[in-house]
């Protein structure tokens, strides 16, 4: 059975040559970087090179990225740490309703400590208005966090513009680029952030590692406390191959961000047009202002789980939303701040294109997809001509309201129920 | 079985539903929304001398839901309508051979539907509803293992629960969230 | 030149069966375990096969188990998990003063954080006294953390005694078992903790992974926010090849553990004899009560970092005090703790071995030692019949102390000025 | 030269000192502790015509302080004391090719011994101390080029300092357990 995968906005391979700079990095020069002889020595300028390789892929100096175990903490240590470390005189913060959890869960953490969140709203194509940003701006602001390219819908934030507003404000911006780094232009000078999450993983790089870039003279609390490392901000041994692997992808990245995107953005326009042309079908996300790599459509009446155990049975690796809340029960929550109703939501696919995605990849997808559709949507009591059920039925499920009352609020689905491996 | 995996009857009801499909004279319809997660299924009865002659589904939800209800539709055609709603969750998740723990809630939509379809029917009979099937109280409380510790330790926050929360309506554990998408599926 | 690596207390070398296994899930199984298809499930299942691996190392059920990014995060969430977790009731908190500086650091910012700390003394012999613990704990004690091995001295510390004080009241007990796991037996039930760190990269596994032991019941609050992974006791995408790696390192340290450590201890004798037949030299830690591997020995009137640098220039790698404290200004807080003068503590040099480690390797550094020593002394103006300076002279850093009091508490020394590469 | 190594300079001069040793019947002995870090370093003077004759040092330190101690003795020797004051601690990590940032501090002892030295001198022959030796207090200050920056934000917490805290004494840079360590040198 021919196997594509179409979820690199999950994860991505890793490169060989990322790999093997790595096994190096584990095996011959194994040091620890902060040891003073010369396998430590050869460890830490190994770090500092690749500390170089990042701060060319973001614009910036290398003293002002700061490596990480991924994006989630990169996206923790930026906002507990401007929250936390300015909290005596600015209390609120604002980021979008589409951000990643990772942002969206802190928040939700820094609500329950004496901080106040603005959740912006967006458009029908997940686009942040930055007026909305002006105007939510406060004295008591001290952080603003927008993502720069969306993890589900692929759609690319006004990043510069909202810059602007936060710099003449003197806010703090932060943006999530995990999906965009390596993917389109970034530049932390050009796109007026203070702040900017990257993880290896996204791009062809290794787990476990990621860089958070902080602007000089940025006020910052370590989230972590050790040692002395990352220049006091990140405390713990440096995962030195991981290091090493985001350097190597950081810079092949950065080498060939002219060439891959733009023959990837013809490969998803084709599997956009074909998912398209099945009937009820809507795509999600700006139809330009979208990460190159990125489709998500939504199938009416049909539910997001089964259509990817359906395409798993044929050897296609997709997702529902992104992969953390492909294993939710909760609807999207970035399809419904689009708008989207919680039907609509449910029923989304997002296939996400690589390096090595081919034409042949995306046809097989397509010639896969039409009949998995129609089957689910015979077995739909949503779907047209289907016997309606009268008010009376629904009551059994009316019944569990009553119970609501009770709850906690419902925290990250994620691994949740919906998600199964089978 | 891996607790994360579909068995191989799951992938085979859901690869291969049986009695999908509608009766459009049936004697009982139930539909119901899963409170936990907002997936549908609704149930048709062909019901004959307090028997249950046909049965068919339609399920839009994960692949769970659309196994358990292709079987439960296969264990009670033929059934009295008493011993039908004798079948519990956990029934239907046995003849499956066992459904992930996390997925255990997905069997609860084929019980609900079909106490559902029974009730339309005893409406429509001049009969009295009838509350949760047999089991349903007893047996939805589908937790891992894990819970019992959890329960000993005063529920802390760190261990594994079906989905970080109770799911058990009678224990309060149902998203309001998800109860109302469910109650207006 | 011969190249004699003696400082895996710092850091090991990864394995090759490690690093093999890691490549599969780098560039083949490279799938998130989040994900619902197959090269999710995969990567899922090797993940899983990594948590009943440590769990069979460390004693405790698969469950029970929590991938971290290497031993500072497990010592930081142990600590500020529980810490916050029953701040309302408890803020109380009990450590030794010997402790790695990841529960130090973490100690002092809870201290910022209205927690009380209590920090224990130890003998000479670096050996926490069970009957302190017992006298500290109070009604509002919440955990007690106290290393197994000390990474510096290599004592081992009465965990499972200590133990028996912490569960009679009530209270939770983490050790940082990061230098001794792998090396002897650790089993969190016979030692009676409740949370227990270890870290990969300490243990012939790769650098950025590790994993807390939570007994099952306790409560943590967890430090990072996001996807629900890890039981929503850490968000982010998991390191599934660290992960892999940490399991199989873990899988080859529990088969091993008969063997190895056996051989290691004959050898370490063999050195630390060598080292203390040099006049004026003493052993510090614990003469019987010792990692396997440890030799920590402090030479009269001769500084640390010229002892390493010339180790260096003859192809031997040894540290000060931890990887850590070797780059830093302030002596040993380990030393000084244990009743050492600051300059027999800036004196000591930290010999660590590893599986490799040849007899060959031991003489070698042995006949490289003693010319060094020699030459050091002969230069330190603190050597015996050396010309006695005046009173007066000393004046000019007597000067300088009247600047002290506008100081800030000096923080982590790490990476300071001490530790430079040549 | 990466700003994280020492020069090859620095390790001739610190696997083959010059000058190390002790002149019995020396005009002047300095002995001082490195406010930063407690090092120790001794110097011995010859004085004769207000010129220095010859010199020997004793060091307990770092590389840097014994490669710094050593090349300044080699640079002072044949000096008039007057000229030799002038010799800065800036003057003695370029003259061994650059020290890393962080072990700029450690030049200080090269210069602060030497000062001690000519103190006990002049008293010895009944003239008044010297202060701070030329270019001591402007110069030491010597905190990587991150600083430049910190300072224009505000000396944020986040940002490289020599470890992590200003080392100049004016600034009030010293802690006080190293200065006392010295002291007790
Ligand atoms: C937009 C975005 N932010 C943050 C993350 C988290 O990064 P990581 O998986 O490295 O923890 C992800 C991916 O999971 C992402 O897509
Ligand atoms: C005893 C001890 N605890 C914690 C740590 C920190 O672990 P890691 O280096 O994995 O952050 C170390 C090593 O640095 C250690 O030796
Ligand atoms: S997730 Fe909704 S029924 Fe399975
Ligand atoms: S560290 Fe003390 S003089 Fe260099």
């Amino acid at each position: 059975m021919r196997r594509v995968y179409l979820d690199h906005a999950a994860t991505t391979p890793v490169r060989e040559e990322v790999a093997r700079a790595m096994l190096n990095f584990m095996v011959e020069d194994f040091g620890n970087p902060s040891s003073v002889h010369s396998w430590g020595r050869v460890a830490h300028e190994a770090m500092e090179q690749s500390r170089a390789n990042v701060a060319r892929l973001l614009g910036c100096r290398p003293t002002e990225v700061v490596f990480t175990s991924g994006g989630t903490e990169g996206d923790n240590l930026a906002i507990m740490g401007v929250a936390f470390a300015r909290k005596d005189s600015h209390n609120h913060i604002i980021v979008s309703q589409i951000e990643h959890h990772a942002v969206l869960h802190t928040c939700e953490y820094l609500e329950g400590h004496g901080f106040e969140v603005t959740y912006l709203p967006v458009d029908g194509d997940g686009l942040v208005d930055p007026d909305d940003v002006r105007r939510a701006i406060t004295p008591r602001t001290s952080l603003v966090s927008v993502m720069h390219g969306n993890n589900e819908v692929g759609t690319v934030e006004p990043i510069a513009e909202i810059g602007r507003i936060t710099r003449e404000a003197g806010v703090y911006l932060h943006t999530d680029a995990v999906q965009s780094a390596g993917k389109i232009p970034i530049n932390v000078q050009e796109m007026n952030v203070d702040l900017m999450t990257v993880s290896a993983h996204k791009m062809y790089g290794p787990k476990g590692a990621g860089a958070l870039y902080i602007r000089r003279g940025t006020r910052l609390q370590p989230l972590q406390h050790g040692g002395g490392h990352e220049r006091k901000m990140r405390a713990g041994t440096e995962n030195v191959p991981g290091i090493v692997g985001l350097g190597v992808a950081a810079a092949l990245a950065y080498d060939e961000l002219d060439e891959i995107p733009r023959g990837m953005t013809v490969l998803r326009d084709r599997l956009i047009a074909g998912l398209l042309s099945i009937p009820r079908s809507r795509l999600n996300g700006h139809p330009s202002r979208r990460l190159p790599h990125n489709a998500n459509v939504s199938f009416g009446d049909i539910e997001g789980e089964s259509v990817l155990l359906a395409l798993d049975m044929v050897g296609v690796a997709a997702s529902t939303g992104s992969a953390c809340t492909s294993s939710a029960l909760t609807p999207s929550h970035v399809l419904v701040a689009m708008g989207l109703s919680h039907q609509e939501a449910q029923a989304s696919v997002r296939m996400t294109l690589g390096r090595v995605t081919t034409a042949e990849d995306v046809d097989y997808v397509l010639s896969r997809m039409g009949p998995i559709v129609r089957r689910l949507r015979a077995m739909s009591p949503l779907a047209e001509g289907s016997l309606a059920p009268r008010e009376a039925e629904t009551a059994a499920s009316g019944a569990h309201l009553q119970h609501a009352a009770d709850l906690d609020k419902p925290g990250c689905d994620c691994s949740g129920d919906k998600g199964v491996r089978r | 079985m891996s607790k994360e995996l579909y068995t191989d009857k799951v992938m085979d009801h859901f690869m291969n539903p049986r009695n999908v499909g509608e009766i459009p004279d049936a004697d009982g319809v139930g539909q119901v929304g899963n409170p936990v997660c907002g997936d549908v299924m609704r149930i048709y009865l062909k019901i004959d001398g307090g028997r249950i002659q046909d049965v068919k589904f339609k399920t839009f939800g994960c692949g769970a839901a659309i196994a358990t209800s292709s079987i439960i539709t296969e264990m009670v055609k033929g059934m009295t309508v008493g011993d039908a709603l004798e079948v519990s969750n956990r029934h239907v998740a046995d003849a499956l051979g066992g459904l992930p723990p996390r997925k255990m809630h997905c069997s609860n939509l084929a019980a609900d539907a079909l106490l559902a379809a029974v009730n339309d029917y005893r409406v429509k009979h001049g009969l009295s509803q009838i509350g949760e099937p047999a089991g349903h109280g007893a047996h939805q409380h589908e937790h891992d293992a894990a819970d019992a510790d959890d329960a000993e330790a005063g529920r802390p926050p760190c261990t594994l629960r079906v989905d970080g929360k109770c799911v058990d309506p009678q224990a309060g554990g149902v998203p309001a969230r998800k109860a109302r998408i469910a109650g207006g599926g």
